[in-house]
């Protein structure tokens, strides 16, 4: 039974969530339309140009042309979606309205920035790909941690562990053996959180802060203390890309998905692993009770410590592989706090997944998409200071946060110690 | 985000290397980049250790960990040990010209500040930069193939934004010589707005936006970030120099980066350690005066490094041009922006 | 409808009632054990780093005696800590709060920063207020600021559940964007200067020095009233006031808060504010105390550090005041140790760390050092 | 299969949960497990399912000693275990639940939930249990999901099935039915512990009977030959009256009303169904229901602690429908709420602050913007001797309490000071005797004082002891009306009202 049904029978009011939601939707979009109409407003005549193929590209398409025009529909679409959602108070098409309308803006904001201009599309979306890699592994280790209820702050100190063994133990043994190296330690700082978390009970956001910090110091000591006199102890091999035959020459997805190299396949294929592992196997599935129900778990005979101790440690060993990326997958050497937070929007990746691996890929494009279009506003001169488009992806990250795109339950006992009896 | 501290320390070299004789002691500041920043701070300490080797004098350092250490470490080395303070950075410009004030006596100098009017025990060491990269952008133009060049900096601040404007000019410079169209991407000197990553710590930026410019078709990349250029060098090692050039900053890149030293087309140099030494020899000598001292092509405080692996593949007649402009340069016969 | 209440005498079964129970061993091992065995474990810990990465043992040996002396030996050690602790104390003091009404608040660098910069703008924007009253409106322009940009994350929790812990590092790491761009604008950047650096606070918005007339490089400064004052001023907030009440009740049960009619949101705004003005306060006094300006960055992290004092200091405002005056002397000290020793000052961000790891992990302390603790400690099963 | 408990002794700290107790388990039979909330009946069943381990003492099975060291071990010994809270994963399906920690698998760990969900539906035929094997958990009524705890155990081929109090949560007709199913698992062969503290259903259903009081063994026989009132005896360890004394209510004027009160969830789903209702000023109006019908909803929609979507509530002649929790409370509400760890108390919090939890910011507690703390102390002191709370000193945290003296604070708290309107949600639920009696010996009080007293409750034998009338919520509506003047209301029909049974209101419909 739905409140419409009692609404039109009873003709009371009846002051529904979602028909609030609704209206708040539709003055969104509006708003939005009118955003696009007077801001993002592009002269009829000029256009923009947007290069989806480069030079070397083995199949080459034409530019993509888009008259100033185009605004002016999606202004018309935005206020379309917008009136509809008033109308109808559309409960189930409010987030996909919105989504569509955010998606829409973006566009709509490309057109206007690029307008007289012209940018590579293709090189943006593979940068996306790319600069989304450490965050999809973050948001992922989260995951892993998080479906056993083990909050993962730690990840910024895992991400830069496994930055600093990588590029420590590569230029000593070789990239591979870094790699390994790197999975490792980034383990045994999953390990570690366990125990802190697990065994000693301790506050889980606290724990988390403290191996942050401990990471930190510890590698910036022996940076300073060690590579400042042996430049030899950090200077590995990166891994280069690799293009998948036929695949890698497909025009825009090519360049994107096929011609990277092992960070990106390698997160691609954990995210698939580890969906199938967590939704269709026995452990996932044991996991997932630990995390939903621990002292039901444990009442059928499921080792709730052993399952946190060892889903934390793979968190922390896929933490220490997307760690590598940032010495073995791109520059070869370390240095201080190279990760930057990328960490922290992992985490924020994760929560915008909804504790789902695809949903944290997904999420970690999202903010690896704002990073690279940063980049390139910051070349067609946007009339937008530079340190604003470098909040941009901040920004981005809080509106996810805020669930204006829809709001996610978190494992039931998510960031809860449990006592055995 | 330097969460605790992000200084490293070599003193256990620096206690060992000191010899009890000398009669001279010349200090050193840093600021919050620490000695291994691969940048300003370090090139002064390399200035003071080949004063340490050419005239056997003490040297030490302290580093700060925070702008309040700035006081500190001054305070710290007033005690009268030192004959000469050098600070580097000009965010130690007041706690520097404070220190100034209160000690008379005591000789400062600070790097990559001016202070105006002059302050009579210090000597300000600054460099026109622009003139060196107004060079490099004459030879990217000359070379590039795509007809596109690029360039980003750290922070948008003039020490990084002067080597910027250099290598944009140098580039129109060429293209009003030869009538050709080589673009410039990353930066504007007019609206002073351009691509800056926010920090001069992450390589992985240094490379994304490398590879950024490399998308737009720039096959040389000037990087003016300190250690982030290296994730450019990294890019430019993976991608082959055939499709993408990286011109070094500061000091001469195929010597501090010698893993990546093929990648380097030249380097702007900023010899600020050849500055240091001359303060330090001043105050040695006697004839130590405050007031300015800026690095130029003409006194070499400046300069262009050499091709480094292109040595052969820079054309002769591109060769002399630039040896005219420097020449034109500092005979002011050529004017930068103008 | 029952019994009406007022002030009325208590037989002696209500008298035997207000006995208070006598502070048991179990507490005194919490209070005083831990930390006691945390600060020894973390200096232990962080020699055999030291000698991991090849210090020799006289050297540990000197550095140790270094930070000592820095931190405590001598009338400018002292000065150098308390000047070092009053803006990690007024910042932790506002993260303690933060904890105990249930919000984990990771944004003081940002509202430091925020805050710092308005105390700065504010006192060159008035520059003919006199003395004392420049010197207070500053601080107090800071505190605002701090308390509006804090308000945001709180905001944010209270209408859509956003948690604060994401927010407050992006708030962060907008602030520090911020900060570049608002330095750059011509009526904030210093007459003459093209680097980003804000005009200097005048001198009667600065809070005075208090021991220049001993010697001018001692840079102890009124600061530490501010610091005192916030103290006393967090303990009565938390623990007299109604709203302090209102606060605790909902960090510690959010439901029974709820049901007690406190309106959540409010709580947790007001939270945000009152923890942002502490950070923002801290920015201030670090500007008008020490810096005497704003540059990109001039938190250096003390609104990290400020996380683990609040810590540290079981969010208690006595405890924060202790635990700041250890960090402050850490710094001090390890200031000194570079300079006697040349040991790298990473080192006291390592031991910093693990200082918290044990105090955080009481259970970790015990399984180290279980002769330390009555056997049958409260919980008793580790 | 027969089990044995041999001299089990178990220890919490200083609290000695079971002492030296002897237990005797027989296949084809019923036991059934009397005693008051913590008087040690679900440690010796934890005990017996693995879940603990004893510090003294053996489980002897089919004669052979065995020594259990994780849950995983009972089961294997063939002992399932349906809590008392259920340990059922709410956003799993039955099946997935039902297959949990003995999960058939394919290749590669691959989950055969295709093979879980036939066997699932095999013991459903079997066992007459009807569970769809693909709904989520989250979705089903409490009743059925006490059938997916029975499916689990049954699934893992126990023998022994332990069931503590499995009739908490259930309607009087689903008790009939959930014993029908009881015993065909006896016919099965199977061993059943039945744990509870209801007499007549230990009567009804127990083949035999074991009585534990402060953790021993306090007096075990026949059903046939034990009454009700004996085993009350045992139980306690002195006579109790199971009725509430009190005189005829004296109704006046509506002290609350509720007019087509409409409430939604976060879904938009109707949780409350235009509820009307009134409550007179000294009278007891019960609100009979199986948990999670709207009762909490009502609660929650009087008190002011969840928004209403449409619909008006007057207190005392006052609309207060738009009014804040606070400005209710200041009227005159007392609100005993159903959760007192979950929300009626702080249990870091010493006692005294827990005694002025809501009412704090009364001038008689401030003083500015302080709080007044040595009044408040002496206050609380004062309400703790009143109400029998036992506790060394007001500076105790709250949690150290034992149960009973927690609800009395939280009672001591709501009736200490000037009320109109007393709603008390399940105020004795997990006490023991004492503190019930105690409880509705207050509420009565209120009663007989003039006040207008709610009481909602899922043990029907409180309701129909305590209330003068009684409603019966079903799916969030009103659904019958009863008069209890003098207990005259029909049990069963309560019964079946409570179950959904639509109905003619009875006797007493106006209010």
């Amino acid at each position: 039974m739905t409140a419409a049904t009692t609404n039109a029978a009873s003709g009371e009011k009846i002051d529904s969530g979602k028909a609030r939601q609704a209206r708040i939707t539709g003055g969104i979009l509006i708003a939005l339309a009118l955003l696009v109409l007077f801001v993002l407003d592009v002269g009829t005549g000029e256009v923009a140009t947007f290069k989806l193929s480069r030079p070397r590209d083995a199949i080459v398409l034409g530019d993509l042309v888009v008259p100033g025009s185009f605004n002016l529909l999606v202004a018309a679409l935005l206020a379309f979606l917008g009136v509809r959602q008033f109308l109808r108070g559309g409960v189930r098409w409010s987030n996909l309205s919105i989504g569509i309308g955010l998606a829409l803006v973006i566009m709509a904001f490309l057109v206007w920035a690029t307008a007289g201009k012209s940018f590579s599309l293709t090189g943006m979306l593979q940068a996306t790909m790319v600069r989304a890699v450490p965050i999809a592994l973050g948001g992922l280790a989260g995951v892993l941690s998080e479906r056993v209820a083990v909050i993962n702050i730690a990840i910024e100190g895992m991400l830069l562990a496994g930055a600093f063994t990588g590029a420590l133990i590569g230029s000593l043994l070789g990239s591979w053996l870094g790699l390994a190296a790197a999975v490792m330690v980034g383990g045994m700082f999953g390990m570690m959180l366990a125990a802190l978390v697990v065994t000693y009970r301790m506050d889980q956001i606290i724990a988390g802060v403290v191996i942050n910090l401990l990471v930190l110091g510890l590698t910036s000591y022996v940076t300073s203390q060690v590579f400042a006199h042996n430049r030899s102890l950090n200077n590995a091999q990166v891994f280069r890309a690799w293009k998948v035959p036929l695949l890698g020459d497909i025009p825009v997805l090519g360049p994107m998905l096929f011609q990277q190299n092992l960070f990106v396949y390698g997160a691609l294929i954990l995210v698939g692993v580890s969906t199938y592992y967590l939704f269709y196997t026995k452990g996932g599935l044991r996991a997932r009770a630990v995390g939903e129900h621990p002292r039901a778990a444990d009442t059928l005979g499921i080792d709730v410590y052993w399952t946190r101790y060892f889903h934390v440690t793979l968190a922390g060993m896929v933490a220490g592989f997307g760690g590598a990326w940032f010495t073995l997958g791109s520059v070869g050497r370390f240095d201080e706090n190279m990760t930057g937070g990328r960490g922290y929007i992992g985490l924020a990746a994760m929560i915008f997944g909804r504790w789902h691996p695809v949903g944290a890929l997904a999420a970690a494009l999202v903010f690896g998409f704002a990073d690279s279009l940063q980049q390139k506003l910051a070349l067609l001169n946007t009339p937008i200071p530079s340190e604003f488009l470098a909040m941009a992806p901040y920004i981005a990250t809080m509106i996810v946060v805020a669930g204006l795109i829809g709001k996610a339950r978190p494992p039931a006992a998510d960031g809860k110690a449990y006592v055995k009896e | 985000m330097t969460f605790l501290s992000k200084i490293g320390l070599a003193a256990a070299l620096v206690a060992g290397s000191v010899t009890a004789a000398s009669a001279f002691t010349a200090c050193q500041v840093t600021d919050t980049g620490g000695i291994d920043d691969a940048g300003f701070n370090q090139t002064a300490w390399k200035g003071v250790q080949d004063a340490m080797a050419a005239t056997g004098i003490d040297g030490r350092f302290l580093e700060s960990q925070a702008e309040s250490d700035y006081e500190a470490n001054l305070n710290s080395l007033l005690g009268g040990d030192c004959d000469v303070i050098i600070t580097v950075g000009f965010l130690m410009g007041d706690a520097t010209a404070k220190a100034a004030a209160a000690n008379p006596e005591q000789k400062f100098s600070i790097v990559d500040f001016a202070y105006d009017p002059t302050i009579p025990n210090v000597v300000g060491q600054v460099y026109a930069t622009d003139q060196a990269a107004f060079l490099a952008g004459y030879l990217a133009a000359g070379m590039t193939k795509t007809g596109v060049l690029g360039t980003f900096g750290g922070i948008n601040i003039p020490p990084v934004t002067v080597f910027m404007d250099g290598f944009v000019h140098g580039a129109s410079y060429y293209n009003e010589k030869h009538g050709t169209e080589v673009s410039v991407l990353g930066w504007n000197p007019e609206s002073k707005e351009g691509l800056f990553t926010g920090n001069f710590d992450s390589l992985d930026d240094g490379r994304a936006f490398a590879q950024n410019l490399y998308d737009e078709g720039a096959d040389i990349v000037l990087p003016v970030a300190g250690p982030v250029g290296l994730g450019s060098a990294a890019l430019a090692d993976e991608l082959g120099t055939e499709a993408l050039k990286i011109v070094g900053v500061d000091a001469d890149q195929t010597q501090t980066d010698p893993q990546k030293a093929h990648v380097y087309l030249t380097s702007v140099l900023k010899r600020m350690d050849s500055t240091v030494q001359q303060v330090i020899n001043a105050a040695m000598d006697g004839s130590f005066e405050g007031g300015l001292v800026v690095g130029t092509l003409e006194n070499e405080g400046v300069g262009l490094a050499g091709f480094g692996s292109f040595e052969d593949e820079v054309p002769a007649e591109l060769k002399a041009e630039l040896d005219a402009i420097r020449a034109g340069v500092i005979d002011g016969s050529i004017k930068i922006g103008g | 409808m029952t019994t009406s209440i007022g002030k009325r005498a208590l037989d002696d079964a209500g008298r035997a009632l207000l006995q208070r129970t006598a502070r048991g061993r179990s507490e005194f091992e919490d209070l005083v054990v831990v930390p006691v065995f945390a600060v020894i474990v973390a200096l232990i810990l962080g020699a055999l780093i030291m000698l991991a990465t090849g210090v020799d043992l006289p050297t540990i040996g000197k550095s140790f005696v270094a930070l000592a002396v820095g931190s405590v030996g001598s009338l400018n050690a002292l000065s150098e800590t308390l000047t070092a602790s009053i803006p990690l104390v007024l910042a932790g003091l506002g993260l303690g709060l933060g904890f105990r009404a249930g919000l984990f608040n990771i944004g003081a660098e940002g509202q430091l920063l925020l805050g710092g910069t308005a105390a700065v703008v504010f006192s060159f924007t008035f520059p003919s207020l006199p003395f004392p009253l420049l010197m207070i409106l500053s601080l107090i322009a800071g505190a605002a600021v701090g308390a509006l940009y804090a308000s945001i994350a709180g905001i944010l929790k209270a209408t859509t559940g956003a948690h604060e812990v994401i927010s407050t590092i992006m708030l962060n790491l907008i602030s520090y964007r911020l900060l570049e761009y608002l330095l750059r604008q011509p009526y904030i950047q210093k007459e003459g200067r093209s680097d980003p650096i804000s005009k200097s606070v005048p001198d009667a918005g600065q809070l005075p020095r208090l021991l220049d007339w001993i010697d001018p490089n001692l840079r102890l400064h009124a600061g530490v009233f501010v610091m005192l004052l916030a103290v006393a001023f967090v303990w009565w907030l938390l623990f007299r006031s109604k709203i302090g009440f209102a606060f605790r009740a909902s960090g510690a049960n959010p439901d029974a808060a709820r049901y007690a009619g406190m309106r959540s949101g409010l709580v947790i705004v007001a939270a945000m504010a009152t923890a942002g003005a502490l950070a923002g306060l801290a920015g201030a006094a670090q500007v008008q105390g020490v810096l005497g300006r704003a540059s990109p960055g001039f938190s250096a992290g003390i609104g990290f550090d400020a996380i683990a004092l609040a810590l540290l200091g079981r969010s208690h405002p006595v405890g924060i005041l202790l635990a700041g005056l250890l960090f402050g002397g850490l710094e001090a000290g390890g200031r000194q140790m570079q300079v006697d020793a040349g040991v790298s000052i990473d080192l006291i961000g390592i031991i910093q760390a693990l200082i918290i790891v044990f105090i955080a992990a009481p259970l970790l302390v015990r399984a180290i050092f279980p002769w330390g603790f009555r056997k049958d400690a409260k919980g008793g099963k580790a | 299969m027969d089990v044995e408990l041999r001299g089990i002794t178990k220890r919490f700290g200083t609290v000695l949960a079971n002492d030296n107790v002897n237990l005797m388990i027989r296949g084809g039979e019923v036991l059934g497990l009397l005693g008051e909330n913590g008087a040690g009946k679900s440690t010796m069943m934890n005990i017996l399912s693995g879940l603990y381990s004893p510090d003294a003492g053996e489980i002897v099975i089919d004669g052979k000693a065995v020594a259990f060291e994780g849950p995983g071990d009972g089961i294997a010994a063939g002992i399932g275990m349906v809590h008392q809270h259920f340990m059922l994963v709410p956003v799993f399906t039955v099946a997935e639940n039902v297959v949990l920690g003995v999960e058939p698998t394919g290749a590669l760990g691959h989950l055969d939930l295709k093979k879980a969900r036939a066997e699932v539906e095999e013991i459903n035929e079997k066992y007459g249990l009807h569970v769809p094997a693909d709904a989520l958990i989250e979705d089903l009524p409490v009743g059925i999901q006490q059938r997916v705890e029975i499916l689990k155990v049954l699934f893992r081929e126990a023998d022994v099935l332990i069931l503590d109090e499995p009739t908490a949560v259930l309607t009087p007709q689903e008790v009939e039915e959930f014993f029908g199913i009881v015993r065909s698992l006896k016919e099965a062969g199977k061993a059943i512990v039945f744990i509870t503290h209801k007499l007549h259903e230990i009567l009804a259903v127990s083949d035999r009977i074991n009585v534990l009081r402060q953790g021993r063994i306090t007096g075990e026989g026949d059903p046939k030959a034990l009454s009700e009132a004996d085993l009350a005896e045992m139980m306690v360890g002195r006579p109790v009256s199971f009725t509430v004394d009190k005189a005829v209510a004296q109704p006046g004027k509506p002290m609350l009303e509720m007019r087509n009160v409409v409430m939604l969830d976060d879904g938009d789903d109707l949780v409350l169904d235009h509820v009307s209702l009134t409550v007179r000023s000294g009278e007891v109006l019960g609100v009979a229901g199986v948990q999670g019908n709207g009762q909490t909803e009502l609660v929650e929609a009087i008190a002011g602690l969840e928004r209403t979507a449409s619909g008006k509530i007057v207190f005392d002649g006052e609309d207060i429908t738009h009014a804040s929790v606070r400005e209710r409370h200041r009227q005159g509400m007392a609100h005993i709420p159903e959760d007192r760890h979950r929300m009626g108390m702080i249990a870091t919090f010493t006692i005294a602050e827990n005694m002025v939890l809501n009412s704090y910011y009364d001038e008689e507690y401030t003083r500015g913007l302080s709080v007044d703390w040595g009044h408040v102390q002496e206050t609380a002191a004062a309400f703790c001797v009143d109400f029998d709370v036992r506790t060394p000193s007001v500076f105790l945290p709250a949690g150290n309490l034992s149960g009973g003296n927690q609800q009395k604070m939280v009672v001591a708290r709501e009736l200490e000071r000037q009320t109109k309107l007393v709603i008390a949600s399940q105020p004795t639920r997990g006490l023991d005797v004492g503190s019930i009696e105690y409880i509705h010996k207050r509420l009565i009080q209120s009663r007989d004082e003039g006040d207008g007293v709610m009481i909602v409750s899922s043990e029907l034998d409180e309701i129909m002891g305590l209330s003068d009338r009684i409603v019966v919520m079903f799916e969030g509506k009103i659904v019958a009306e009863f008069d209890n003047t003098a207990g005259s209301a029909d049990r069963n029909a309560v019964g079946l009202a409570m179950a959904g049974a639509s109905g003619e209101t009875t006797s007493g419909a106006a209010a």
